[in-house]
């Protein structure tokens, strides 16, 4: 479904990502590991077009993004839940959703949307007129997957969803997650938190400066003992 | 790669390409060897109106003068630059003109702030230096080169009107009045004949305020005179709160006797924007258009070819009037000798589009007393009496 | 005091403070979301008030017909603006210098273009009404200030009902709390930046004709507006299109309240010393600055 | 400063110090004067606004307070020409001290609302100056020129104008390599950030706005000798606060040489954009100077040719 063939991304003289390639299938839901700096947001953001990369290809579903803008790759249903939540604080939470369907398609058909989002996240519905910035951080979490829900993925691009959240908020976002997957939707998830990303994921990729430096089935990674001592710090 | 260097090309073209023409040398003198006349005017910035005005006056006197086969035998030209309405781009130009041109005369400024700085210059340069001076202040400071010819002599504006107000009958003359100064040179000069005058015709001042420019609203000030029944009002103000001030007047209803405007209403949107409303006001100035001295009749007759207007503007008048003194002290002199020009000045009558006059040793005229008021979209002169083009309308009709 | 006295200057000042907003709205947003400080803002100000001022002398246009006709075009004009000028600055490090210094000079051409087109001296926009009130007991409403008032009422309104019931508006406070975020939800920043410039500009318009029906104007006026509407968009909050209008609303009383009260000399002394201790104590404006 | 560089500074200045002598016309040496002033101006504000980013748009108060203050004392005491020149560096420091006293709760604001505070500021110093009487008010002030041929009194001038100038260009250089001027690009870059890595930010922005109003008090105070006649609207004015920070961000910002650059090429630029005969035109091809330099090289000049040059020895 997304095949990566050689992506290097330089930010003036600083290489972010050397030489990257993977292939993610359909219906998939794929690790992407790694310490801080090793490339894994920008992985995603050359995704989703906010980088241009130089050299290197991306291809989804035959068909390169290769000089696509990130509103182009958007309405391809290739969306991404930015690291930090990124939500847009002095709007309210139905705002900051319906802002997922900004895109014409999306938007056609935005109440079916976010009657689906709040019937998945039920205590978004209690909170829909009330500002976003003024949530707590497993609340904006949530506002930031809906968000991203409302956009009508078909490749949805998790960074560090758990970051900054306590363990019971983080649970949750883990279920919801599997969840959704489990109904088809194809994922990528960047996270710190090793052990609970393996074993929802099928596959993983572990990045170290800039480049893979190994990719194997989630379950074969957990059990390595070298693999985890060197490279998932377990 | 070669997109990028045509860029380079272009940038370093275009760099150069000002800087070539900003230091251009523009002195490129014919071979009938005229005679350059410079300094700067505000040609831009906020007193391009004016001085855009005193050019067009000078330019026209320089076009008779070159028509008449030129002075002392010489073609005149201008070498005019734009100070952009700053006082310092004003004295460094005097200097340029002066020192770098060489140039055979000096010409005036304008506001008087760049007047009152360049006398300075023309002083220690031993220049001649004829403009409207920067009041009475600027012309106590012992300049000898400098003249008012006329000048725009803020002490004297309300000179005339004061004079006609005496001829009425004690009981007919305002009793109260409301004077809003703007706090600039010019506002403050004009406090000198209003501080005389009414203590000698027993006129109360009521209000007496100063303000500084923008005056953001004239309401309260209309409406603070309306209540402390002020039959007399003065604005004395440039055009934009003159403006503002007239306006309110209307809008609230209020009636005095008559409304002196200082500054503002001297110049042609006055009338032309203002329309009816801008009626009845009285004010001062040192030239007009429809006095009997020659040479206002050919000036009306160009400006009305040439602008549409009826009557030149005064700042265009003064421009000629200036450069005619200037030129009669060369001829006077029958030379270029800024010294001798002086001495002539000094010691002998001009006579202007503004009238013959005299100087004494500070470079003024005796004091000039005419009154004009804007009577059915026309400014009129109606002091002194003897030379009136029509009879003053007092006390003012109340508003329509 | 003489509450007559206090009540009209009041009234006056708060209609004139309000005038400002609508001339400042604009100028708020386009800081707010894109970052530029545009200092040509005025100009196209004074553009609208040329406009108005050729249709009235030449057709007999009301003013405000005038304000509805230049709405849209100063929009276009604007569009072409943006893409020939505002576009190519994403590329600076530090776009609100880079943006000032290009609408520096951009203001400076547009300036005295004015000079050749209009001629230097001063004008006003006189229509019928341009001096009449209506007398309510003891007080007196200008019309020239009741219909500036007006029209900046209508103006801002529908900025701030664009900016919360439309899509478009949306995106463009969207685009501005978090740019990045936007354009991953397919906001394309360029396009916003557009419509916002383009709004911006075209209420700038509006705002100039409404200025003009209260004072008058020549082609260097835009300096003496534009530090007005930089209070006024400071002591609003940037970006804050209601916080714009209650600063105008703040100013004006400010003003009113002074001119009853004070000296006239002092007046500019104090309003801008109370706007300077005003900003230390508030430093981001009365009302924040997102809204 | 490495040799090379330092050389070329020093045969500059012995070059413009020597120029009087040559006996040029008078108008050079006030020419050159306004443009030694210039480059003092945005040099000194770029201590504050191009090294910390703090962009004042009030510089010219301090610039005003030093002419007034200078011209007050020179025709209070009736001044030797010798003292009144002197009289500057006293008019500075109170232009360092009023900085010293406004900075203090200015600077705590910041971005564009320090900007328009300090506007604020400046107007709020030249309508007082209007109001006051004993500062002339909105007169202004004329003081008694020196008794010297108009040559040598112009080229004295022009001498002290240059004095000052290599005096500031040398602490600013000096300040922007010290640990001073380090401290101020980490407020610049980051504040917070400095906060956090016990930089004191805040002596350090009240310092380097005191340093910025002095140098320009100085020069106000030999301006108002220069020009012999001030008024508010002439020292005052916004259009000088505005031009000052242009000039600087023109060149480039944060920079020494940018500011001297900046300042050169616009006041070069402008006078003599000023002898065109068509003035409109003249401010039109000013602004179009402005547009384009900021389309091509957004981050000012110096950034652009450092970057030309890196590219130049990579190539």
């Amino acid at each position: 479904m997304l095949e990566i063939d050689g992506l290097t991304v330089a930010y003036g003289k600083m290489t972010a990502l050397r030489d990257v390639s993977m292939a993610i299938r359909a219906d998939d839901m794929v690790a992407l590991l790694g310490g801080n700096g090793a490339g894994k947001s920008t992985l995603l953001n050359t995704i989703s077009g906010l980088v241009q990369p130089e050299k290197g290809e991306i291809r989804w579903q035959g068909q390169s993004l290769r000089g696509l803008g990130p509103d182009i790759i958007c309405s391809l249903g290739i969306i991404q839940v930015p690291e930090g939540r990124k939500l847009f604080p002095a709007m309210t939470v139905e705002e900051n959703l319906l802002m997922g369907a900004y895109l014409p398609a999306a938007r056609k058909v935005r109440r079916q949307s976010l009657d689906w989002v709040y019937s998945h996240m039920p205590h978004l519905a209690q909170r829909r007129r009330q500002r976003a910035g003024s949530l707590s951080g497993g609340e904006q979490q949530m506002v930031a997957i809906g968000r991203a829900l409302m956009a009508r993925p078909r490749l949805l691009m998790l960074d560090e969803p758990s970051l900054g959240l306590s363990p019971r908020a983080s649970a949750e976002v883990f279920a919801i997650v599997s969840n959704l997957n489990r109904e088809g939707m194809t994922t990528i998830i960047v996270s710190q938190e090793v052990q609970e990303t393996l074993s929802i994921t099928s596959y993983a990729y572990v990045m170290e400066n800039g480049g893979i430096a190994l990719h194997g089935p989630s379950a074969a990674l957990r059990e390595d003992p070298e693999i985890k001592k060197s490279y998932l710090g377990l | 790669m070669g997109k990028k260097k045509s860029k380079h090309a272009f940038l370093l073209f275009f760099l150069i390409g000002v800087c070539l023409t900003a230091g251009l040398p523009a002195s490129v003198l014919g071979a009938a060897k005229p005679i350059v006349i410079g300094g700067s005017l505000p040609l831009t910035g906020q007193y391009a109106e004016t001085g855009q005005w005193i050019e067009r006056g000078m330019r026209y006197w320089a076009e008779e003068v070159n028509a008449k086969g030129g002075l002392l035998g010489r073609p005149v030209e201008f070498k005019i630059y734009d100070d952009q309405s700053e006082v310092s781009k004003a004295v460094t130009f005097a200097e340029k003109a002066i020192t770098v041109d060489k140039v055979d005369l000096l010409f005036g400024g304008y506001p008087g702030t760049a007047a009152r700085a360049v006398m300075a210059v023309a002083e220690k340069h031993k220049y001649v230096y004829v403009s409207m001076g920067g009041h009475m202040k600027s012309f106590q400071q012992g300049y000898t080169y400098s003249f008012g010819a006329p000048p725009l002599m803020g002490e004297w504006w309300y000179e005339g009107f004061f004079q006609w107000l005496a001829t009425l009958p004690a009981n007919q003359r305002p009793k109260r009045a409301a004077v809003y100064t703007i706090n600039n040179p010019v506002g403050l000069s004009l406090m000198d004949s209003i501080n005389r005058w009414t203590k000698k015709l027993g006129i109360q001042v009521v209000i007496n305020e100063k303000y500084n420019a923008p005056l953001a609203d004239a309401t309260p000030l209309i409406v603070k005179a309306k209540q402390l029944n002020c039959d007399l009002l003065f604005s004395n103000g440039f055009f934009p709160d003159g403006v503002t001030t007239i306006k309110a007047a209307k809008a609230l209803n209020y009636n005095p006797k008559a409304i002196v405007q200082g500054i503002g209403s001297v110049i042609p949107a006055w009338v032309k924007e203002l329309g009816r409303d801008g009626d009845y006001v009285f004010s001062g100035t040192s030239l007009y258009n429809k006095l009997n001295y020659p040479g206002n009749d050919k000036l009306n007759a160009y400006v009305k070819k040439k602008y549409g207007l009826d009557g030149y503007p005064l700042y265009f008048g003064f421009g000629y009037a200036w450069m005619q003194t200037l030129e009669q002290g060369v001829r006077g002199a029958n030379s270029l000798n800024q010294t001798k020009i002086r001495d002539w000045l000094k010691t002998h009558k001009v006579h202007t589009i503004a009238g013959p006059m005299t100087f004494d040793k500070n470079g003024l005229p005796p004091p000039i007393n005419f009154c004009t008021q804007i009577i059915d979209g026309k400014v009129e002169l109606i002091w002194p009496k003897n030379i009136r083009t029509r009879e003053p309308v007092y006390p003012k009709p109340a508003w329509k | 005091m003489d509450p007559v006295l206090v009540i009209q200057s009041l009234i006056s000042g708060v209609m004139m403070g309000m005038v400002y907003a609508l001339l400042g709205v604009g100028f708020s947003l386009t800081w707010g979301v894109m970052h530029v400080i545009h200092i040509s803002h005025a100009v196209f100000g004074l553009l609208g008030a040329y406009f108005a001022y050729t249709l009235l002398t030449l057709y007999g246009v009301d003013p405000v017909v005038s304000a509805m006709v230049s709405t849209p075009l100063l929009f276009i004009v604007a569009c072409a603006v943006y893409q020939v000028l505002i576009r190519p600055l994403t590329k600076a490090r530090e776009m609100v210098v880079a943006s000032m210094i290009l609408t520096f000079g951009l203001a400076i051409i547009l300036e005295n273009l004015l000079v050749l087109v209009w001629k230097a001296d001063p004008r006003l926009l006189t229509p019928s009404y341009a001096s009449e009130s209506w007398i309510i007991g003891p007080f007196y409403l200008q019309y020239p200030h009741l219909i500036g008032f007006a029209l900046s009422l209508v103006g801002i309104s529908s900025l701030y009902v664009f900016l919360k019931k439309t899509t478009t508006g949306m995106a463009v406070r969207a685009a501005w709390q978090n740019q990045e975020a936007a354009r991953l939800y397919g906001v394309n920043l360029f396009r916003i930046s557009m419509i916002t410039f383009a709004l911006a500009v075209s209420t700038a318009g509006a705002g100039g004709i409404s200025l003009a029906l209260l004072y008058s104007f020549e082609p260097h006026s835009h300096n003496l507006w534009l530090i007005y509407l930089f209070l006024v968009v400071i002591v609003g909050g940037v970006g804050n299109v209601i916080g714009t209008a209650l600063a105008g609303l703040i100013i004006g009383v400010i003003t009113g309240l002074s001119m009853a009260f004070l000296p006239y000399q002092w007046v500019n002394l104090i309003t801008f010393g109370l706007l300077m201790v005003f900003l230390i104590f508030r430093p981001h404006g009365l009302f924040g600055e997102v809204g | 400063m490495k040799k090379v560089p330092l050389i070329m500074a020093v045969l500059t200045v012995a070059v413009l110090a020597l120029f009087p002598l040559l006996r040029p016309e008078v108008y050079y040496l006030s020419f050159l004067f306004t443009l030694f002033m210039y480059v003092v101006l945005s040099s000194s504000w770029n201590v504050i606004g191009g090294y910390a980013g703090y962009l004042s748009f009030g510089h010219a108060a301090f610039f005003g307070i030093g002419a007034f203050a200078t011209a007050k004392m020179a025709t209070a005491f009736s001044l030797s020409p010798l003292l009144t020149i002197l009289s500057s560096i006293p008019a500075g420091l109170l232009a360092a001290l009023v900085a010293l006293i406004v900075g203090y709760p200015c600077l705590r604001i910041r971005g564009p609302y320090f900007s328009v505070v300090t506007i604020c500021f400046a107007f709020v110093v030249d309508l007082a100056v209007k109001n006051i009487e004993e500062l002339g008010g909105a007169e202004g002030l004329w003081m008694t020129f020196m008794d010297l041929p108009e040559e040598t009194s112009r080229a004295i001038m022009y001498e002290v104008m240059l004095l000052l100038m290599v005096v500031t260009l040398a602490t600013v250089y000096l300040l922007g390599r010290s640990r001073f001027g380090r401290g101020l690009t980490a407020v610049r870059t980051d504040e917070e950030v400095a906060e956090t890595m016990a930089i004191p930010t805040a002596k350090l922005k009240i310092q380097a706005f005191v340093v910025s109003a002095f140098f320009p008090g100085v020069a106000g105070g030999l301006f108002a000798y220069y020009l012999s006649y001030i008024h508010p609207d002439a020292v005052f004015s916004i259009n000088i606060s505005i031009l000052i920070v242009l000039m600087a961000m023109f060149g480039g910002g944060g920079t020494w040489l940018g500011p001297i650059v900046g300042a050169v090429i616009l006041t070069v630029v402008n006078e003599g954009l000023s002898t065109f005969a068509q003035a409109e035109i003249a401010r039109i091809i000013y602004g179009a100077l402005f547009i384009i330099v900021t389309i091509f090289m957004p981050d000012g000049i110096i950034a652009y040719f450092r970057r030309w040059a890196t590219a130049q020895r990579k190539a």
